[in-house]
Formats: C-alpha cells, sequence, structure tokens
C-alpha cells in the first residue's frame, strides 16, 4: 500500500467523479465515469483485491460503461440545459452536503486516523479458492438469488426492448 | 409476364452450421495460394499483342520513306471526340510528287481527347493513319501529349504497302498515248 | 550474462523485458500487414508487393533479391509514408476524441501482453518456468479485463469522427464487441474447471494451462491424459473461442465493423496517416495477441506437438547430442519461445486465409449467430464439461 | 506523504458517494443520472473491499460480487427503460417527462 499510489489513484477517482457530475456533454460524463473506475481498479488493487479490481474492469468498463457509449449514441446527444436547479433539489443537496461534512467531521474527530496498516490478510487478493468457499457456502443463497435477478432481468430486458406492437424482435 | 417462384432447398443441418462449406473453401484457397500466377510484371515483362489492336494512332510512310497522308481531312471530320487538326499545304514544285494536290503542313492529335475508336483509321483513304501497338503513353505536360507530325511519324514508322497509288497515278498521267 | 541479468534491479529488469515484448509485438503486427497483403495476393494468383528496395541490402547476393521479392521492405516503405504523410484533422470531427481513440487502441493492445507468458525456460531443478512479463495469477482474467477496453477506441473514433458511417461502425462495434466476449468467456471455462480440479489450488493463469498441456501434471484430474492439447479435449470449446476471437479481433466473417462495402471503413473512414496506422497495427496487434492466448489455452502454448512436451524435446535434444547447451536455460527459453511464435503465426494465416475465403456476414446475422447460436452452445458446452468433469474426477 | 488507512478509504468512498448523490439531485439528464447512481455503487463496493481488507476478512469483498452482479443487472434495465422512455416521448431530459403531472 504505497500512499504515492493511493494518493494518485483517490485523486484520479475524486477528479473523474467530479467530471462525471460536472459535465454538460454525456460522452464526456461517460469517459470521465470510465477515468474513476480505472481510479477505484487502482485503489482495489492497493487493498490487495486483485480479483474484484479486474472484474470492476471487465464488468464496468467492458460491458457497463460501454452500454452508456450505445446508448448515447443511439438516442442522440441532448443540447439542453445541464442542471436542474429545483428548489426541492438545492435543499436536497444541502441537506446531504451538510450530513456528508458531519459524518467527515465525526470521521476526523473520532476517527482513529493512523491505526497500524495490517500486513495482508490470508486468503484476500488473487487467490480464488477462498472467494470460491466463500460464495457456494456461507452466501449460497444469495448466489442463488442473483443469478434469478440475473434472468428476471435479462426477461424484463427482452420485453422492455420489444416495440409496443411486438413488431421488432429483441436487439 | 408471370413471375415463377422457385422455391429455395432447405439447407441441411452440415450447412447451417456453415462448416463444411469453410472447409471447402479453405480447400481452395489453399489451392490458390500454390497455383501459378497470372499476373504480368509489366514493366519488365510485356503482355502480347494481339492482331487488329487498336493503340496509339499514329502516321505511317509508305515504303520509300514517302509521306502517305493527302491532307484530305477525313479523319479530321469523322473524328468523334475532335481530337485531330489538320492544316493543309502545298506539296513542294521540286519534289518530283507535286501531282499530289495537298500534304499536311501540321498535324496534331490531341491524346487528351483521342479515345482511340480507330474512325480515322478506317476512314482514311490513303491508308496513311493506323492505331498501332503502343498502348502507354505518358508524359510531364499536356503539351507534351499533344502529339504533332514529327512525333506521329516516329511513333508510326513505316509499313509495308504494295499499293504505290501515286506512282501509278503518276505513271498514267505522263504515259504516253493515254489521256484522261 | 544470466548471473548480470539477475543482478539488475527489477525495475530495469521489468522495463527491459517490456521494451523487449514491445519490440517483438510491434514488428510482427508491421509484418502482419505485410503478410496480409502477400496472402491475398497469393490466394488471388497475384505475386503481391514485390518491388521496394533498401540499398545494400538488397544488393545482398541471393537473400537480398529474396527479400525484396517477399516485399519485406514494403513495411518500411508503407511505415515511412504513414509517419510523413500530411496528418490531416477534419474541422467537424470533436478533436480531444478524435485524437485520443487511435491511442486508446494501441494501449489494450499492447497491455494484454504483459498478462500473457510466451516461453519457458529450465531453472537449476530441471522444472520448467513460464517467461512473461507480469506473473499475473489471475491471467486469463486480465486479459478479458484489458482487452474489453479496446472497445473504447473504435467506439469513440466514430462518435468523434460526427459522421454517418463511422458513427454507424461505432454502433455496431459497442454492440458487437460485448455481445461476443460472453461467448468467448463461457468457452474458457471448461478449461479451467479441468485444471482446477478438486485438490489443486485455484488458479486463472495461462501458464498453469499450458502446464497442463506439458504433461507435467501432478495429481489432479486425470493425470494419465497429460500431453494432450485443450483442443482435443474440448474442441468445442476451442471452437467457440475461434469464432468469437474472429468477432472480437473484428477479422473478415465478422468485420462488420469496419466494413468497406457497406460503411467505407466505418470508424477509421476520417482517419489517414499515421492516426490510422495506429488503428492498423492495433488490429494486427490484437490478432496476435488473441492468437497467442488461443495457442496457450487450446493449442498447446509452447510445446511443439500434442503429446510431445517441450520438456521431452529438449531431453531428446540433450540426448543426441549430448552438449550441456541443450539444457542451458537460454536456450530452452529461446526454443520455447520460437515454438509458441511459430504457432502464433500459424494462427494468424489462418486469420488471413479465412479473410479470403468466407463472406462477411450481414450485421443482424452477426448478432444473431452470437446471441441465438454461439451463447446457448457455450453455455450447453459449459454445463456438459461442468457434470463430466464432476464425473470424471477420483 | 501520508499512509493510507481505512479512514482514509472511506473518506474517499464518502466523497464519490456525495458526487454521486449531487448528480442525480442536480443533473436534468437521464443518462448522466443514471451513471451518478453508478458512482454511488462504485463507492459502496469501495468502503466494502476497505473495510474488508482491514479486518481481515473476506465478507466484504464477496458482497462486491453481489453489487457487480446487481450493477450489471440494473444498467441493463436501466438502460432498457431508458430507450423505451426515448422512443415514447423523444426526450433524455427527466423534467420534461412529467406526463402524470399534467
Amino acid at each position: 500500500m504505497s500512499p504515492a499510489l493511493f494518493t494518485l489513484f483517490a485523486a484520479l477517482t475524486l477528479a473523474s467523479a467530479v467530471g462525471v457530475v460536472a459535465n454538460k456533454n454525456v460522452v464526456n460524463a461517460a469517459m470521465c465515469f470510465l477515468l474513476g473506475l480505472v481510479g477505484v481498479a487502482g485503489l482495489f488493487v492497493q487493498l490487495d483485491a486483485y480479483l474484484l479490481a479486474f472484474l470492476l474492469l471487465l464488468v464496468y468498463a467492458g460491458a457497463v460503461v460501454v452500454l452508456f457509449l450505445f446508448i448515447v449514441m443511439l438516442l442522440g446527444p441532448q443540447g439542453r440545459a445541464a442542471w436542474r436547479l429545483t428548489p426541492g433539489a438545492v435543499v436536497g443537496g444541502l441537506v446531504a452536503g451538510a450530513l456528508l461534512l458531519a459524518g467527515w467531521g465525526s470521521l476526523l474527530v473520532h476517527g482513529r486516523l493512523d491505526p497500524p496498516p495490517p500486513d495482508g490478510a490470508p486468503g484476500v487478493g488473487a487467490a480464488l479458492k477462498p472467494y470460491a468457499y466463500q460464495l457456494f457456502t456461507t452466501y449460497l443463497l444469495p448466489v442463488q438469488v442473483m443469478g434469478f435477478l440475473l434472468l428476471v432481468a435479462m426477461l424484463g430486458v427482452i420485453v422492455l426492448s420489444r416495440k409496443a406492437d411486438g413488431t421488432e424482435k429483441a436487439p | 409476364m408471370a413471375a415463377i417462384t422457385v422455391a429455395r432447398k432447405p439447407l441441411t443441418f452440415a450447412e447451417r452450421t456453415y462448416l463444411p462449406q469453410i472447409l471447402g473453401g479453405l480447400r481452395t484457397t489453399l489451392r490458390h495460394l500454390v497455383r501459378r500466377k497470372q499476373t504480368l510484371e509489366y514493366p519488365e515483362e510485356r503482355p502480347a499483342i494481339p492482331p487488329g489492336y487498336r493503340g496509339v494512332p499514329t502516321l505511317v510512310r509508305d515504303p520509300h520513306g514517302r509521306e502517305k497522308c493527302v491532307s484530305c481531312q477525313l479523319c479530321e471530320f469523322v473524328c468523334p471526340p475532335k481530337a485531330i487538326r489538320i492544316t493543309p499545304g502545298a506539296v513542294p514544285a521540286d519534289s518530283g510528287r507535286d501531282h499530289i494536290e495537298k500534304a499536311p503542313q501540321a498535324f496534331t492529335i490531341d491524346m487528351l481527347r483521342c479515345i482511340y475508336c480507330g474512325f480515322c483509321q478506317e476512314v482514311c483513304p490513303e491508308e496513311a493513319i493506323f492505331l498501332q501497338n503502343q498502348f502507354s503513353l505518358s508524359g510531364y505536360s499536356r503539351a507534351e501529349l499533344v502529339h504533332d507530325k514529327a512525333r506521329l511519324y516516329e511513333l508510326g514508322g513505316t509499313l509495308p504497302d504494295a499499293h504505290y497509288k501515286w506512282d501509278r497515278k503518276l505513271a498514267a498521267a505522263t504515259a504516253p498515248g493515254r489521256a484522261h | 550474462m544470466v548471473d548480470l541479468w539477475f543482478q539488475l534491479p527489477p525495475l530495469v529488469q521489468g522495463l527491459l523485458k517490456g521494451l523487449a515484448v514491445i519490440g517483438v509485438i510491434f514488428p510482427i503486427a508491421g509484418l502482419c500487414s505485410m503478410a496480409e497483403r502477400k496472402v491475398a495476393a497469393w490466394v488471388q494468383d497475384r505475386p503481391g508487393p514485390n518491388r521496394a528496395i533498401v540499398p545494400w541490402v538488397a544488393w545482398v547476393p541471393l537473400l537480398g533479391r529474396f527479400l525484396q521479392r517477399l516485399g519485406l521492405f514494403h513495411v518500411l516503405a508503407d511505415g515511412g509514408k504513414m509517419l510523413f504523410k500530411e496528418d490531416s484533422l477534419p474541422g467537424h470531427v470533436n478533436k480531444f476524441y478524435f485524437v485520443l481513440a487511435p491511442i486508446l487502441a494501441m494501449i489494450p493492445a499492447l497491455t494484454t501482453v504483459t498478462t500473457v507468458p510466451f516461453g519457458a525456460y529450465l531453472d537449476g531443478a530441471g522444472a520448467l518456468v513460464p517467461l512473461g512479463l507480469g506473473p499475473l495469477d489471475l491471467g486469463i482474467l486480465a486479459v478479458f479485463a484489458v482487452s474489453s477496453l479496446g472497445v473504447y477506441s473504435l467506439v469513440l473514433a466514430g462518435w468523434a469522427s460526427n459522421s454517418k458511417y463511422p458513427f454507424l461502425g461505432s454502433v455496431r462495434a459497442s454492440a458487437q464487441l460485448i455481445s461476443y466476449e460472453l461467448s468467448m468467456a463461457l468457452s474458457v471455462l471448461p478449461v479451467f474447471l479441468w485444471i482446477n480440479a478438486p485438490g489443486r489450488e485455484g488458479t486463472l493463469s495461462l501458464a498453469r494451462a499450458v502446464e497442463f498441456q506439458s504433461g507435467s501434471w501432478q495429481g489432479g484430474l486425470t493425470p494419465g491424459w497429460g500431453g494432450a492439447w485443450f483442443g482435443f479435449l474440448m474442441p468445442l470449446s476451442a471452437f467457440i473461442f475461434l469464432v468469437a476471437l474472429f468477432a472480437e479481433t473484428n477479422r473478415t466473417p465478422f468485420d462488420t465493423i469496419e466494413s468497406e462495402s457497406d460503411l467505407v471503413g466505418s470508424f477509421h473512414t476520417e482517419y489517414g496517416a499515421f492516426k490510422w496506422g495506429l488503428f492498423f497495427v492495433a488490429e494486427y496487434a490484437h490478432m496476435v495477441v488473441g492468437s497467442g492466448v488461443f495457442i496457450l489455452l487450446f493449442g498447446g502454448g509452447w510445446n511443439p506437438l500434442p503429446w510431445v512436451p517441450l520438456a521431452d524435446l529438449v531431453g531428446w535434444l540433450h540426448h543426441l547430442t549430448g552438449a550441456a547447451w541443450a539444457v542451458a536455460p537460454l536456450f530452452v527459453g529461446a526454443l520455447s519461445i520460437v515454438i509458441f511464435l511459430t504457432k502464433v503465426l500459424l494462427m494468424i494465416f489462418f486469420f488471413m486465409m479465412i479473410r479470403w475465403t468466407v463472406p462477411r456476414f450481414r450485421y443482424d446475422q452477426v448478432m444473431k449467430l452470437g446471441w441465438q447460436k454461439l451463447l446457448p452452445l457455450a453455455i450447453a458446452n459449459l454445463i456438459f464439461y461442468a457434470v463430466a468433469i464432476a464425473w470424471i474426477q477420483p | 506523504m501520508i499512509t493510507a488507512t481505512l479512514d482514509h478509504y472511506l473518506l474517499l468512498s464518502a466523497a464519490l458517494f456525495a458526487l454521486g448523490f449531487l448528480g442525480v439531485l442536480l443533473r436534468r439528464n437521464a443518462l448522466v443520472i443514471f451513471m451518478s447512481l453508478e458512482l454511488m455503487l462504485v463507492a459502496s463496493t469501495l468502503a466494502l473491499v476497505a473495510f474488508s481488507r482491514f479486518n481481515r476478512t473476506l465478507d466484504g469483498n464477496v458482497f462486491v460480487f453481489f453489487i457487480l452482479t446487481v450493477a450489471a443487472a440494473e444498467v441493463a434495465v436501466g438502460l432498457a427503460i431508458i430507450v423505451a422512455l426515448f422512443r415514447q416521448r423523444h426526450t433524455l431530459q427527466v423534467d420534461e417527462l412529467n406526463a402524470l403531472k399534467h
């Protein structure tokens, strides 16, 4: 866990998160999201979660953001005002910001800011077996539920992407 | 006319997997991989020009090296893209050929316009213009590709023929006891 | 010399290794473009490019003439032309992404190389140690993760070009590459089910897949079958992977993304000069790496023949010549790399033959094939092998 | 130079989450809102992995698996909804999708 690398990836992630939220152009936002994902993957590697880092890249960067770009291109860009400053949103934002600051403050005040960084826990990292044992023993039910969820999601997408008269097949 | 609908034969399972077809195709392409190449390596190897080839139009001389064109301008008239320009002139009196009325003073063929149709060759009563077997023509300027008389004769050279039409005319005209 | 190498600091070693691999991949990608032109010509009964000459080299009596006829110097001529052409930037494009896209094409293409082992050498104990840039235990996952980033270059190039054909191409790219990634990943799973049989430490490493095919497999499932290539054990997996590889590397029958007959080259329509060249080289680098992964998984890696592992070959050489160099790490390493590269080049030759054999699929056929044929087939294949492996495991 | 501790990761994760939340609240484009949602999910995975690493357990990491799965399913369905919505209303601006109001 190199501090320099942590700072680098943290800064990259935060900057690109700001980019996602602040960018007017949807494609720019998507690319910022991609960059942020690379940053988070770097942080995962810092946390010894190599497998998750690559899975994150595979699932999010390899599929999710591409899907976003695909939809952006399919629907065409929209040149309207990007922000929605309704009173409700502003109030909500302010409240949320205050809560966040309060949380940060409490972390800074009460948090143990400098616990000894523990060495690598056994089984964390690139080794697959611990993950597999966990997934198929303790978390067997959630795995099944996830499978079911994916099936339902697939069916849902197929139904949704049919046109109303049912002439067009699912993409 | 009634359209005839031909039912397409349903594909067999093997055909629907594409695989036998792909393998068959691969066999064909692999055979071609080692076949003798069909290409000529052009500047070194020249294609054989078939008889009757219509290349660049040229002016030819008769076997005695004399100009055949009499500047009748038929080719100029018949030329579809109007590539030929002829300026007729008189034949010099002391040349021994002054019984021929005209000879071209200037004869240009604009090769940027020529379409190699061969009408000029076909129409020429004197067999003076021929589309011969030059096929590769290039130049650095437009002016270079407007062939003048000297260039046309240089390209055309001399073709064998045994007509000697104007010699016979001269002989007939000067023969004793023969009047027109 | 070997000692000197191991005395270098790891960073320098890594840097040198990386440069060496890039120094091999780049010329191979360049030569592939030449080979493509030559193979195309030969299939069409033409001699192909054979004129370019570099002075002095070409004047070497027989060899120079041979190289000239082989068209090798055309690679230099092409590269030089691409470098020195005017690098035009059309006025209507999104400049940032337009320039970024070719760079993004190169990055995943070269990064995947770090995750692919490409040879092996004998250590002091006589065991084969795989050679590779990154000794990643997550081999295949890393390959998939990094190579899945390659789609961005196509999508961004098409989007930034801001004209119709590139745009259509990038829409196709985003859909097609995602679709075939699924089948590809599913087709690979049986291999890793096989080598992760109970009693083994879990791994996704490509080197371990080769280790099984080298016959040096200890314990686990079917020890007696060592030396068999996965291509023979799992022909259907290999076939699905191969088809998906064609689609992922955007090669004919599946090159709908840049199909020049209906999309005018699609995503690189607006590109020229070196930016176009980067796309071109990246495509071949993808092919090289993809073929490499196929060879590692299904084609026996650096083993010369099925059931004839590298260790046996080296043993025979040692037995025949009796020389010590036959078991020297340097020689074995070089031999393994040569065998591996030969196989990869054969694969690339196969890619090229297919290009001139099979006509391009229509885009809807590509999608139908991917989702309705290949994906169910891959799932059925996975289930079959899962059951079979559970059945035969001791 | 600081040493990265659990708190640093949590701060970072909270900041990411807050940014995503801000995006959901303030942006008008449905796609950007969706991306901000994903940002919040990623922030939570970061916190989980950090907890897991610093507590030397695997449970947080395993949870991230589930989050990734849910995210993938969510994106597929969400984008399909957005496409269906666009086909009906020809807009992606959420404050123009107010048919129930009028």
